[in-house]
């Protein structure tokens, strides 16, 4: 499988999420600047997490309208599956690949801990390797993690079952303790109607080795290799 | 030319930093504070010479970049001091 | 020359220079210096810039040792770790601009101690920080310490190295002049370490990262005033920081380091153009000749005076092998930085300033840099503490440790280190919350062997540093000490960051010199030289010093992560020991 | 009464976010855009009835909460729409 990861200005972790890809595929991940106007051919594209454009204006805003955004949208529309982390989600968002909008954290401050996610969908080509229910834990780290959509949008996400993880407590039970933001209806990742795009706030490649203490996050990586080779 | 933009979330949409200066302002003693909306606003040169080609051009970059319609709403003037 | 402004002894005093200081500037210059050499005398003779009170005193400090690469004297310590890597590290107060504006000042110092780091050719991989606060019910602590903790976090966050441990205290001696002392880690090739010696005649002075804009002039001899309660009114000195461009400088910088086209490099900080500029020549013997109207500036009318004492952050200066400026210039335009050739190497040894065509300064540069006024400054021992009995536990055991546990200096700073993306890099092994950080040493991308790690901290008890300094100081190195061992590194090199109040006290300096001896003996004894560091003085309001604070930073090796240990018990029924005295 | 506080930072002090901005519109093509600062605002709802208390009371909120003195300025309008 041939992963590509999008760098911005200011993308701070691209190389960590190359290097959770390179464990589970075994090859180079190829690294695309953001000022490219052509994509090579990737069988997964990762949008990464980071502060692209200092989180200015609006987080992901800028990067949005970089060139290459407008291949990784043609690409996702055409199939290519799209693992959009952190500031990544926030990017594809504004991109308009998925719905809703990543406001400030409720309680106003960066939060970066590990939290434990429901994992709601079982479905090539991430999410696979879990069964539905399962609770996995992996880091947050961000300042605008906090899920917003209209009450219509999200009837729509819990309706085609395109919530993908919500944040739960270790024994799997929702509530404001779970919640490291104050996202709506606990969202920490949604996909889109195929579930070949997902975005998600937390980091699945910062726990995906066991030397740091956890890999709950490599089964991601292991589930799109599986898919996608 | 100048134009200033507001860009405030869309009522219905919780404010969370509107709500957190609200209660600091109170617990600073000032109780005669009711609700409390933050919003940010953009102050840009502009080259054009006509307002209304200012002004579309305004409400494009609004659309394109300054403003996410999916929790935000904005107001342009131009010319604004 | 142009026509000199007139320099009265009014205005030598407002630039912090004493009467003996101004009539070794004229003996060093022949003639009456203009404005703008004089300011930068006063910047190059700033107790920050010069150490002119502290250096007979750091000279004590072991600085030596095998697997020492550089000690003191350049931007930040390089020790040798093995695998062919070096680890870079430096601490650097930001205490003085976190008082008074403490988002942007804890920020910019969190900048400022990065840029010592990766100028060195280090990609940095880890922040610490040691923090001092008032008494946790005056009414500023708690602005201070919100604002502190968010500026470490939105500058170390958006940068994207990992901010894994630091120490906090409260006390009052703090209330009005509170400690905020940064540290970075780095890694890099050892034998790709870049330094400020500039050298090659003729070679081109580059400027790169932001624009020069009007902040924060004078900051590094306000640094070094002594603070009163009117310092609000110096408050357009405090400079804003800019992450983004700083993670751009980052990769820009490395970028080009993996080619052989710098010759010399060093960041611009405190006293920016100036201090770098001259530290450049110093170290190279060489002059350099300036042309100011070069210099990218932010806004229009900048005189020369503003471009050469400005502290506009984001900025680094550097020497080019010949013709490799297009090579350069490419790499920082990809990552949309300012780029500018604003100089040529000279064999005069003297800083020569041109503007609008005119020589607007014309300076020797050793007797600036290395003959700077040095002072053995009188100092009287600290009395011995009086002895204490040991207490009565307060209502019995249980309640004696609630109390402790609740005691702002014991309890849980969960709620800091949360603001911290601390997990940022996928390689931080063990996080804040125990003795040391430990984070993994990257293999694949910097070479080595796998499974090798580096174990990091911040330590000292400041009251012990007041109730006796010897013992107090050699306390805070034998803990960081203690520290790195109890996560299973080899503990190998120091930082220090001496923060104490006004050394024209005999007290204070006794604190000070106390603390060095202690130092001093406890990095003997432990073969743990001190390898960089940073004096931050003058830290008191109203004529009441703070408690002596020299935070320590250290740094160990772990040759096997697979063999470290952590302070979390594993398994019911596992075994305490008590070991030690 | 309702109150409108425009915070923005000094002029001289860096504005990184405008820049940012600026180089944006620049790249969707807008290239009559010149300088662009950003800044924000707060709308306040306040239960004085004399408008000078009001004001004054703004003020106090600035000075004490809304803008930080060292970097930024504020515009105080009251009963803004
Ligand atoms: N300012 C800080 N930044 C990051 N981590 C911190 C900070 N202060 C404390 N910590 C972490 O909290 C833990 C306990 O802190 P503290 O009690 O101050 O240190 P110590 O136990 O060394 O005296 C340590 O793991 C330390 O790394």
């Amino acid at each position: 499988m041939k992963a590509g990861v999008i760098v911005f200005p200011a993308s701070n972790c691209d190389r960590d999420v190359a290097v959770a890809l390179e464990q589970s595929t075994g090859r180079p991940t190829t690294m695309v600047w953001h000022g490219e106007t052509q994509l090579p051919a990737l069988d997964l594209i990762v949008v990464p997490g980071g502060f692209s454009y200092g989180d200015y204006l609006r987080c992901g805003a800028i990067a949005a309208h970089s060139p290459i955004m407008r291949e990784v949208v043609a690409r996702a529309r055409a199939g290519t599956p799209v693992l959009a982390i952190c500031n990544g989600f926030q990017i594809v968002q504004e991109a308009g690949l998925l719905p809703g909008a990543l406001l400030r954290n409720a309680s106003q401050r960066f939060v970066c801990r590990d939290v434990h996610l429901k994992v709601e969908r079982s479905t090539a080509p991430f999410t696979s390797r879990y069964n539905a229910g399962t609770v996995i834990r992996i880091p947050v780290a961000h300042h605008d993690g906090n899920f917003y959509a209209d009450d219509e949008t999200l009837a729509e996400l819990q309706g085609e079952g395109r919530v993908v993880f919500r944040y739960v407590t270790a024994e799997g039970a929702r509530g404001p303790a779970a919640n490291p933001n104050g996202s709506l209806d606990d969202i920490a990742g949604i996909c889109d109607p195929s579930g070949r795009i997902l975005g998600m706030m937390p980091h699945p490649e910062r726990l995906a080795d066991a030397m740091l203490g956890g890999a709950d996050g490599r089964a991601m990586f292991d589930a799109a290799v599986e898919h996608l080779s | 030319m100048k134009a200033r933009v507001h860009v405030t979330l869309k009522p219905g949409v919780l404010d969370p930093q509107g709500r957190a200066i609200n209660h600091a302002l109170h617990s600073l003693g000032f109780d005669q504070v009711g609700d409390v909306r933050q919003g940010k606003f953009f102050d840009i040169d502009l080259g054009y010479e006509d307002r209304d080609a200012a002004e579309a051009a305004v409400k494009e970059m609004c659309d394109r970049l300054l403003a996410n319609p999916v929790v935000e709403s904005y107001a342009i003037e131009i010319d604004a001091p | 020359m142009t026509a000199a402004a007139e320099v009265t002894p009014e205005i030598v005093r407002e630039h912090g220079l004493t009467e003996a200081e101004y009539a070794r500037v004229l003996e060093i210059m022949g003639r009456a210096p203009n404005l703008l050499e004089l300011g930068i005398f006063s910047v190059m003779w700033s107790e920050h810039c010069s150490y002119k009170s502290s250096k007979r005193w750091l000279k004590e400090l072991p600085t030596k040792a095998p697997w020492v690469i550089h000690g003191p004297g350049e931007n930040a310590g390089v020790i040798d770790i093995g695998e062919g890597l070096a680890a870079i590290f430096k601490m650097e107060s930001h205490n003085h601009p976190s008082f008074i504006e403490p988002y942007q000042g804890a920020a910019t110092g969190v900048g400022g101690i990065l840029r010592d780091v990766f100028t060195m050719g280090a990609r940095p991989v880890a922040n610490l920080n040691a923090l001092r606060f008032g008494s946790p019910d005056h009414p500023k602590t708690r602005h201070l310490l919100r604002g502190v903790v968010a500026g470490i976090g939105g500058y170390g966050n958006c940068v994207g190295v990992p901010t894994v441990g630091g120490e906090v205290n409260f006390h009052d001696s703090y209330n009005g002049n509170i400690l905020v002392n940064a540290m970075t880690v780095g890694i890099a090739p050892a034998d790709r370490i870049f330094t400020a010696r500039a050298s090659g005649i003729g070679n081109a002075v580059v400027y790169v990262g932001s624009k020069t804009g009007r902040d924060g002039i004078h900051g590094a001899t306000m640094a070094s005033a002594e603070f009163s309660e009117d310092a609000e009114e110096k408050r357009p000195t405090v400079q804003v920081g800019d992450p983004f461009t700083e993670k751009l400088l980052i990769e820009a910088c490395l970028e080009l380091m993996a080619t052989d086209a710098i010759v010399a490099i060093q960041d611009m900080g405190a006293a920016g153009l100036t201090s770098s500029s001259f530290e450049m020549a110093s170290s190279g013997g060489v002059g350099i000749a300036l042309d100011l109207d070069r210099v990218p500036c932010r806004e229009t009318g900048m005189t020369p005076y503003e471009m050469m004492l400005s502290e506009s952050q984001e900025r680094m200066l550097m020497v080019l092998a010949q013709g490799r400026e297009a090579e350069a210039e490419a790499i920082f335009r990809k990552w949309e930085l300012d780029f500018a050739v604003i100089g040529h190497l000279t064999d005069t040894g003297r800083m020569v300033l041109r503007f609008h065509g005119d020589t607007v300064g014309d300076l020797p540069i050793d007797p600036l840099a290395k003959a700077s006024p040095e002072y053995d400054r009188p100092w009287v021992p600290t009395p011995p503490p009086a002895s204490v009995e040991p207490p009565e536990a307060p209502g019995g055991l249980e309640d004696a440790l609630r109390t402790l546990m609740g005691c702002p200096d014991i309890a849980s700073r969960r709620w800091i280190w949360e603001q911290y993306d601390h997990t940022v890099m996928a390689d931080t092994v063990q996080r804040p919350g125990g003795d040391a950080a430990v984070v993994r040493i990257h293999g694949s991308a910097t070479g080595g062997r796998p499974g090798r790690g580096l174990a990091m901290t911040t330590d000292c008890t400041p009251r012990y540093c007041r109730a006796h300094p010897e013992t107090g100081g050699a306390q805070a190195v034998a803990e960081a000490w203690r520290n790195l061992n109890a996560v299973g590194a080899l503990p190998r090199a120091v930082t220090d960051n001496m923060n104490f109040g006004n050394p024209e006290r005999p007290e204070v300096m006794g604190q000070f010199v106390g603390c060095i001896q202690g130092m001093k003996a406890a990095c003997l004894a432990l073969d743990f030289p001190v390898v960089s560091g940073n004096v931050s003085l003058y830290n008191e309001t109203d004529g009441r010093a703070i408690l002596p604070t020299p935070a320590i930073g250290a740094v160990g090796v772990i040759d096997d992560l697979a063999r470290t240990a952590s302070v979390a018990l594993k398994r019911d029924g596992d075994i305490l020991l008590l070991v030690g005295e």
